[in-house]
């Protein structure tokens, strides 16, 4: 088949195309084709040579030598060296609007050795910094294009160079030529096209208009499965729901389940994740436990999803002295999905006397509403990392980013914070089960389900293959007529 | 019968024609509104001979307009699907309800004015445009001659330059002669003017009159004049319809209606007009007023207003020839006589 | 006591055209330095063609609108800058008519709300009781039965509806009554019958009256003197019998010639032209461009008001040399014997029935 | 004419700044921190402090409302938070977007409103005017969004005739541009569709009761002479100056229906910006929408004044 | 008193009142009377939503979601096994609220803004007008949308939104009508006779000025229940579990395909009801112009 273009419907429009200001998980996915990092991930979440052929940690952890790959170079012709590395990771470090500061705070030196060697020299170990530069804070771009608008134009060294971008429209790629690994791509270019509606992006990918859509809905794959033009693919994915309490932030966490963990443990057990699963997305999804999916090498295994138990939920609420019941406030971001599982949470936990209150906020307004602690519950999601530090540190240590409950447990906060100095696999995880244990039982978040990574594909298109991260990637991806 | 300063008034304008050929003749014009026993128009019959002035007269709302409408078959929808009676026309017969037979009337036999000359004339063509355009319907040619040659007949300065104005830009003076000028393009047997001066002042109102009169003269043309302006009628006419709740109460040639009036309503009316010279005396109004469609008298329908009314009355009063071409509506008439004695 | 009941001095009013943002509105002088004395107990008519400033007249004379220059004086208070208690007590004193009965009645109210208004806001010291037994007072005053205070507006004819009006208009013990057209919406025969009433309120009540109308016979019929206007200016004024003998203003002459009918000028159309636009009126005599007896003069200035031997004033430069060249107006054509004797057997019979309707009526009520 | 059209720019400009006020007052209004909003997945405090402050949302609000409006002034309306692409390079890409849509639809609605608007008057009373009625009332009455969904389904997945969405420029290629944009500027143009038919409709019953109606029957005139050439003309000129103001409507029709068929105008703008809270994008847009409003608004009153010779020559 | 005037007084014309007219072409107005015909049945069904035998609205059966239309659920279910049927009946309920309470803000607001803007005229009707179009200005929706989105989804606020992006349209129909309506000669009159103003607003200018803003009030109902489903669409309306027809149809364009009757039940209805709107407006437009006959 010669090479076409593929045309990808995404689910929303990605933001800023600067790896160093980008936010958005779709950015992610176009910046897989478009920006090829330090390191890439496998399937298995093991990292490996992308720009960086080998790396090494140094034993006491506070710098990491890199060799890069030779006869690299950028979209704009500008050769990818030891000095690219070190203007890359600087500009992150200082752009102005940067996003990456706190992602590779922890390197205070970038050493170039020589062309193809650099050395990161850390002011403290920092074992989930390799996850991040298999992410943005390791993409690449052209250090000539620094001066110039990176977001309207940007040059990086990926097997596909920027050719255009209509906002909210689409995003236009084309091959590039003098791609080290040009053997393995064999699309003449790649378009993006931002459809929020999950029924309009299937449409246009039953009438022909794509090849593939990011985030099939789970209850249309029934539809793609009938079709004979159509098939689908699914990845376990390392992103989850859940329900988060605020058990210290502001005056609004002085309620019965902000305060008193049995009672969030009573409200998850009255939740049958397997039905939500079923009902919802047409048990396609993984009915979650922890932070960690279960494809993630860090799962702790003491803790399997939970059975229902409204007994014991009852239990536990007589315990925390409301055998009769009480009431929760849990607001939920506007859209269906999330309102069906909200609903049926409600249905379920009414079971056991408890009456949740659903407030539907507008997903702006819900996250400021979060970090100013207005709410008591709140149905949150997390689209995953590879590295078990990104799915859980910001979440639940003290000041976290994400920790809008401001739970505070000393005990965790040293934990997570040991974990990220070890680069020991089997050490880390030991660590990460530790914490697990106390949040298990504090749970001042529990978890519903893992997202599983669902792509509609016509079957013109081959050798595509989904990954837990949820990126596209393209290498090996034919499209025939 | 009647003093001499009358008739020289009488005479004044135009009235020695006496050609005795009948243009037009109304017969038994009827307007039923769905709904109603009674109808809204009732019998009503006219006749003009060419070269000769009608004058319909009559309260407001006593059905002058209906009927002249009904005669060239522009009634409202509503009405058209009542109206039943006969045109005769220049010897043809056309039943009313024939919208067909009429519409071929207009514009090329029938020309029509009307009262209101402010929103009569189209505001979006020139009114040159809309004087041609009612030429080259009838006619071959585009009509901007005759355009031009009818509005310098009506007195309009300057009518090549005219020709290009729209019609808001002429005062209603202007406007009520470019509507002459529309209606009489296609040079019509016959007339319609309803109330034509009616939103004029007086000083205006002459100077139509007096177009109207002047174009009429001498030619064979048969005017219609609808108006309740009874010094109009005196002026204008040379026979009188008077009109009550829909019929024709008394009819005859103007020296007569006005030298001889016989029906009570007839009286009515011209005492209820304060006069301009002589004496002022108390008016004596027709008290009352007109009875409601629904609520008219079976008989005679000025009996809830007549002095003179009897129990006879409620019987619909024949129409009967007083005098040659003199016809009242009324049991009592000739009034003198059957009177004498109330009295 | 022959006091003045209104006094007008300079009195004019302009209004603005079309102005708007950045655009200098132009003048319109409805209104032009008009003088004016209505003496208490008589019937003042103000005649003209449509446009030439008669009602702005009227709403001056009683502050519906606001003079831009001159003075009005009411049974000698001046109103020119009154509000309040003082306006009030204006609005109290001098009443309008207005010249359409249809549109100058709220539909929504009840004869009863309408009439009763005014009492309302002059007299506050009535009950609703005694509210209402004025307003039937007032109806019969008019007329009108009690009966109908319940009803609406729309449910009168027109003679009845300008009879509401007229009620309203006497609620409040008006002194001065000034009638905008009050009978030129009515048909003759119904314009007879208000025509009447309100000579009868005259003489029974000793109003004042200013009447409009453009019909000339009913402003002979009605009243004692006669101001006939053109474009904004009184161009002759005096006693209505003199006037219209002898009138003397060429424009008055024209109007008086142009009325159709046996009784009229009998001259037909002696004017020609259309009346020039109120916004750029000639200069000198308003009525220059129309008149048949324009001289260079008529451009120059505005002709002074003279007085005649017969009492009336007159607005021309050459009033005098038309005067001499032309003659009263003819002597009135008489009735034929016929009609004479029809007319009065015609008012023997309305009054007879007359008087059997009323007695049956007062037999009724107890 | 010219002097009326800069008195009628000039007097707009109180509406615009009230406009911009409003627009701000809105950034007031909606709850939600737009740093916070667009950190998305990326939310480390400091971080958000410093886009604050970068963006200047930490100065009060008239400060903010000043440098904004002079940057407009200058014709820059500020940068989206969330692209970082210039708001006013946006709002360029997107005009022509809506501007096609918005024509195009007019043309929908005009080709069904105004003879079914015609007729319906024509035939008053009668069973034609009825079905007319209600067929036109069907258009405003179906909600855009599920029309737009129910078409898709069937002209785009179903018979694939049609492309179920997207937008390909008018320029690129003009064919395939119109066919994208067909059914949008159906659904859109269905609901335009009845408000012109009823106005032309009422205009046309208006006119048609006209004293030089009667006059145009009275000279003899045939029935589609006297309704072509005398009544629509005139009927014409409220349905035209409606029609412009409709273009207001249409655009905030065309919120939910490029919504639906992803059409990259300011429709779908600034929804999502509203969303995103991107206040630069939100207020540019209204700012560019309400000034489109003002023009369109112009452009009825010149159209009046232009079909109407009254008007025309005072 | 005269002759004239006793026996005018006994004949007093049985003219038919306006209302009663207004009400008689109102009844003969036949699209008029299907639209009325229309609203009423889904309004009664609203209120008797209670008393008819229906299954729970928010009762929800995981084992039967997305069932076509059977015997035992006429209208199918939905996403969570609930009965459409008695879903579409309770949404109604919210649906008509939206509609009508919305309306209603937008009146209350607006008729006193207009009326003072026409009847004072001047700087007041400026600064009013002024800011009126600055609001027409702003796209209705939008207006909405941030609204709805400031005052957080609800249908209260919901119908708060759009009552009040609404108001503007009311401002200055009202303003338009009060300006006539001022003009008229019984105003005048009114000052003639020395009224005070606000007896002159309440008892002369408000209730003239009323009709139009029925007739605008009865096709603002109409797109007011559309915007409460294009809001609920976006997610800005009622909130779950309780239904509304937007609401409904929110979630039912997610399964266009496998389970259309879940948005083709909202959509009917949504449609038969802002018909019923739009013709019963038309047809008080009709009847209260006294033009058309
Ligand atoms: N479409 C209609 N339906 C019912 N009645 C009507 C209709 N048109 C007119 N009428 C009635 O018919 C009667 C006669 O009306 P017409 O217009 O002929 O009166 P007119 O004598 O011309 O009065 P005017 O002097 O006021 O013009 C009036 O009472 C009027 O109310
Ligand atoms: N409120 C106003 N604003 C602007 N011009 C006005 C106003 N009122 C009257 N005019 C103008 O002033 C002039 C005189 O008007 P006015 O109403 O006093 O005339 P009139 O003699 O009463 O006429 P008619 O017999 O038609 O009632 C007219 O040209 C009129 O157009
Ligand atoms: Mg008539
Ligand atoms: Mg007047
Ligand atoms: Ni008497």
């Amino acid at each position: 088949a010669q090479g076409q273009t593929l045309r990808i419907g995404l689910e929303s429009d990605p933001d800023a195309l600067d790896p160093d200001r980008s936010r958005t998980f779709v950015g992610r996915i176009v910046f897989t084709a478009l920006c090829d990092k330090l390191i890439d991930v496998t399937p298995d979440l093991e990292l490996v040579p992308q720009l960086a052929t080998e790396w090494t940690v140094s034993e006491d952890g506070r710098s990491v030598d890199m060799m890069l790959r030779e006869g690299v170079v950028f979209h704009d012709g500008t050769p990818f060296d030891a000095e690219a590395v070190k203007a890359n990771i600087e500009r992150s470090q200082t752009l102005d609007t940067s996003v990456r500061k706190s992602e590779v705070s922890s390197i205070e030196e970038v050493e170039v050795v020589d062309t193809h060697h650099v050395r990161l020299n850390l002011s403290a170990p920092d074992a989930p910094l390799l996850a991040q530069l298999a992410d943005r804070s390791g993409m690449m771009i052209s250090p000539a294009s620094f001066d110039s608008d990176v977001a309207a134009n940007p040059v990086c060294s990926g097997p596909f160079k920027f050719v255009s971008r209509v906002a909210q429209d689409r995003i236009e790629l084309e091959k590039f030529e003098d791609y080290w690994n040009a053997d393995e791509i064999s699309l003449d270019g790649v378009t993006y096209l931002p459809i929020p509606d999950s029924t309009v992006r299937l449409a246009n990918l039953q009438s022909g208009d794509l090849d593939l859509i990011n985030r099939l809905a789970a209850t249309d794959v029934e539809a793609v499965e009938s079709s004979d033009s159509l098939t689908y693919e699914r990845a376990d994915g390392l992103g989850y729901q859940g329900i988060t309490f605020n058990t210290s932030n502001g005056a609004k966490s002085d309620n019965p389940f902000g305060q008193d963990a049995r009672l969030r443990q009573a409200l998850s057990l009255t939740i049958d994740r397997n039905a939500i699963n079923q009902v919802v997305f047409a048990g396609l999804n993984a009915p979650a436990s922890q932070f960690s999916s279960a494809v993630s090498p860090y799962f702790d295994e003491a803790y399997p999803v939970p059975e229902r138990d409204v007994e014991q939920a009852r239990a536990l609420l007589a315990e925390a002295g409301y055998e009769d019941g009480l009431s929760l406030e849990m607001q939920f971001p506007n859209m269906p999905v999330s309102q069906q599982v909200v609903q049926m949470i409600q249905a379920m936990a009414a079971e056991a006397g408890i009456q949740i209150n659903l407030t539907a906020k507008e997903f702006a307004t819900m996250l400021s509403d979060q970090a100013a602690g207005d709410f008591q519950a709140s149905q949150v999601g997390w689209s995953g990392r590879i590295d078990p530090d990104g799915n859980i540190y910001g979440f639940v240590t003290t000041g976290g980013g994400f920790n809008d409950g401001k739970y505070a447990n000393e005990e965790v906060d040293r934990i997570l914070a040991e974990a990220r100095t070890v680069s020991d696999l089997e050490e880390r995880k030991e660590l990460y089960h530790q914490a697990n244990q106390i949040l298990m039982e504090d749970l001042p978040l529990f978890y519903l389900y893992n997202d599983a990574w669902l792509y509609g594909v016509s079957n013109d298109v081959e050798g595509f293959s989904p990954s837990p991260d949820g990126m596209i990637r393209l290498e090996g991806v034919t499209l025939s007529e | 019968m009647h003093s001499e300063p009358i008739l020289n008034w009488f005479t004044r304008w135009g009235r020695a024609v006496t050609r005795a050929d009948e243009l037009i003749s109304l017969t038994d014009l009827t307007i039923r509104v769905p709904g109603y026993e009674r109808p809204l128009v009732d019998g009503v019959g006219l006749s003009i001979r060419r070269g000769e002035t009608l004058c319909v007269v009559g309260e407001s709302g006593c059905g002058k307009s209906l009927t002249s409408l009904a005669l060239i078959g522009l009634l409202p929808p509503a009405l058209q699907r009542g109206v039943s009676g006969q045109l005769g026309f220049d010897g043809d017969r056309i039943a009313l309800d024939d919208q067909r037979g009429l519409s071929r009337l207009r514009g090329r036999n029938v020309g029509m004015i009307f009262q209101e000359p402010m929103s009569s004339l189209n505001p979006a063509h020139r009114i040159g445009e809309q004087i041609a355009e009612a030429w080259r319907r009838h006619n071959p040619g585009d009509g901007q001659a005759q355009a031009v040659e009818m509005l310098r007949r009506v007195g309009i300065p300057a009518p090549e330059r005219r020709m290009r104005d729209y019609p808001h830009q002429l005062s209603g003076g202007m406007r009520q002669r470019v509507m002459i000028a529309m209606a009489l393009v296609n040079s019509p047997d016959l007339l319609i003017a309803d109330e034509p001066t009616t939103a004029l002042d007086v000083t205006i109102q002459a100077q139509i009159l007096e177009l109207i009169g002047s174009l009429q003269a001498g030619g064979e043309m048969g005017v219609m004049l609808i108006t309740h302006d009874l010094g109009v009628v005196a002026e204008v006419a040379t026979n009188v319809a008077v009109m009550y709740a829909g019929r024709v109460v008394e009819s005859g040639p103007v020296e007569a209606i006005f030298g001889d009036p016989q029906h009570p309503y007839t009286i009515g009316l011209m005492s209820s007009v304060p006069a301009l010279r002589g004496p002022r005396t108390r008016l004596a109004s027709v008290p009352g007023i007109v009875p409601s469609i629904e609520t008219m008298p079976p008989g005679c329908r000025f009996a809830t207003r007549c002095p003179f009314a009897q129990p006879r009355c409620a019987d619909t009063p024949p129409s009967a020839e007083i005098a040659p071409g003199h016809s009242v509506a009324c049991h009592f008439a000739p009034l003198d006589e059957r009177l004498a004695g109330a009295a | 006591m022959n006091e003045a009941m209104i006094e007008a001095r300079g009195l004019s009013k302009s209004f603005e055209i079309g102005g708007g943002f950045l655009k200098a509105p132009r003048h319109l002088h409805a209104v032009d330095a008009v003088d004016l004395t209505v003496a208490r107990g008589e019937t003042f008519a103000i005649v003209g063609e449509s446009g030439c400033g008669k009602s702005t007249l009227a709403r001056l004379l009683m502050r519906l609108h606001e003079p831009s220059d001159g003075s009005v004086r009411v049974a000698g208070h001046e109103i020119a800058r009154i509000s309040g208690q003082e306006l009030r007590a204006l609005r109290r004193d001098v009443q309008f008519i207005f010249q359409d009965p249809f549109s100058s009645l709220n539909p929504r109210l009840t004869v009863a709300r309408l009439v009763g208004e005014p009492l309302e806001a002059h007299r506050p010291e009535l009950d609703s009781a005694a509210r209402r037994a004025e307003v039937a007072r007032l109806l019969a005053q008019v007329g009108l039965r009690p009966e109908h205070m319940d009803r609406y507006p729309h449910e009168f004819s027109g003679g009845q509806r300008q009879r509401i009006g007229i009620a309203r208009a006497l609620a409040s013990g008006p002194k001065l009554l000034i009638g905008d057209e009050p009978v030129s919406a009515l048909d003759v025969s119904v314009q007879a019958q208000v025509v009447n009433l309100l000579a009868d309120l005259r003489d029974e009540l000793g109003l004042t009256l200013v009447v409009i109308a453009h019909d000339l016979a009913v402003i002979r019929q009605m009243s004692d003197r006669v101001a006939v206007m053109y474009l904004g200016r009184i161009v002759e004024s005096g006693p209505t019998d003199a006037i219209f003998t002898r009138p003397r203003h060429p424009y008055t002459r024209a109007l008086l010639a142009a009325i159709p009918g046996p009784e009229g000028g009998g001259q037909g159309a002696s004017l020609t032209g259309e009346t020039p636009s109120p916004m750029d009126p000639p200069s000198g005599c308003h009525f220059r461009t129309r008149c048949p007896h324009a001289a260079e003069i008529c451009a120059g200035s505005r002709p002074p008001t003279e007085t005649s031997d017969s009492g009336t004033s007159i607005a021309c430069f050459r009033w005098r040399e038309i005067a001499e060249g032309g003659d009263d107006m003819p002597p009135p054509p008489a009735r034929s014997a016929g009609a004479e004797r029809r007319f009065h057997l015609y008012r023997q019979a309305l009054a007879a029935k007359d008087k059997t309707d009323k007695n049956q009526q007062e037999g009724q009520q107890p | 004419m010219l002097s009326y059209i800069a008195r009628r720019l000039l007097v707009s400009i109180p509406t615009l700044i009230l406009v911009s006020i409003f627009v701000f007052a809105l950034q007031q209004l909606l709850p939600g921190d737009p740093v916070l909003a667009l950190a998305g997945e990326d939310r480390d405090p400091e971080t958000l402090d410093r886009l604050r402050e970068l963006y200047h949302l930490n100065d009060p609000i008239w400060m903010q409302y000043l440098r904004w409006i002079g940057g407009v002034l200058q014709g820059d309306f500020g940068q989206s938070i969330r692209t970082g692409l210039p708001v006013a390079d946006m709002i360029a890409s997107k005009l022509p977007v809506t501007i096609q849509l918005a024509v195009m639809s007019m043309i929908f609605a005009a080709l069904i409103g105004i003879p079914a608007g015609i007729i319906s008057a024509v035939k008053k009373g009668t069973i034609t005017d009825y079905v007319a009625n209600i067929v036109a009332l069907s258009g405003l009455s179906l909600p855009n969004f599920w029309l737009g969904i129910m078409l898709i389904l069937l002209v785009s997945v179903r018979w694939q005739l049609l492309p179920a969405s997207g937008y390909v420029p008018l320029t690129e290629d003009p064919l395939q541009s119109i066919r994208t944009m067909l059914m949008p500027a159906f659904v859109l143009g269905t609901a335009l569709a009845a408000s012109l038919m009823r106005h032309t409709r009422s205009s046309m019953l208006g006119v048609l009761r006209q004293d030089y109606i009667r006059t145009a029957r009275a000279k003899g005139l045939g029935e589609r002479t006297v309704v072509m050439h005398h009544a629509f003309r005139n009927a014409l000129t409220p349905v035209v100056t409606l029609a412009a103001l409709l273009f207001g409507e249409l655009i905030a029709g065309a919120v939910l229906t490029e919504q639906i068929f992803t059409i990259p105008g300011f429709g779908k703008m600034v929804v999502d910006a509203v969303f995103n809270r991107d206040y630069a994008v939100v207020q540019g847009v209204v700012l560019v929408t309400a000034m489109g409003f003002i023009l369109m608004n112009l452009v009825a009153d010149a159209a009046y004044v232009m079909l109407n010779p009254r008007l025309k020559a005072g | 008193m005269t002759e004239a005037a006793t026996h005018n007084a006994t004949a007093a014309a049985p003219i038919r009142k306006p209302r009663s007219r207004v009400w008689g072409k109102l009844l003969a107005h036949r699209s008029a009377m299907f639209g009325a015909a229309l609203v009423s049945v889904f309004i009664l069904l609203a209120l008797a939503a209670p008393i008819l035998p229906l299954a729970d609205p928010a009762a929800a059966d995981w084992a039967a979601i997305r069932q076509p239309p059977s015997a035992a659920h006429w209208f199918g279910t939905d996403e969570l096994g609930r009965d459409q049927l008695s879903r579409m009946i309770w949404g109604a309920r919210a649906s008509l609220m939206a509609g009508v309470v919305s309306v209603a803000i937008a009146i209350a607001i607006g008729v006193p803004l207009g009326v003072i803007a026409g009847y004072f005229g001047g700087w007041t009707d400026a600064i009013i007008s002024r800011c009126t179009e600055a609001l027409l200005a702003m796209p209705f929706l939008i207006l909405a949308i941030a609204l709805a989105a400031f005052l957080g989804p609800s249908l209260t606020n919901a119908m708060i939104a759009i009552g009040i992006a609404a108001t503007p349209v009311f401002i200055r129909l009202t303003r338009g009508q009060a300006i006539n309506v001022t003009a008229e000669d019984y105003v005048e009159s009114a000052h003639a006779i020395g009224l005070s103003t606000p007896v002159i607003l309440r008892r002369y200018i408000f209730p003239n000025v009323l009709p139009p803003v029925l007739v605008q009030a009865t096709l603002t109902v109409a797109s007011a229940i559309i915007a409460e489903a294009s809001l609920s669409f976006l997610g800005l309306g009622q909130q779950p579990p309780a239904p509304s027809w937007g609401a409904m149809l929110n979630v039912a364009k997610g399964f266009m395909a496998q389970a259309p009757w879940m948005a083709v039940w909202p959509g009917i209805a949504i449609f038969l009801v802002v018909l019923g709107f739009n013709l019963l407006g038309d047809g008080l437009r009709d009847a209260l112009d006294p033009r058309e006959d």
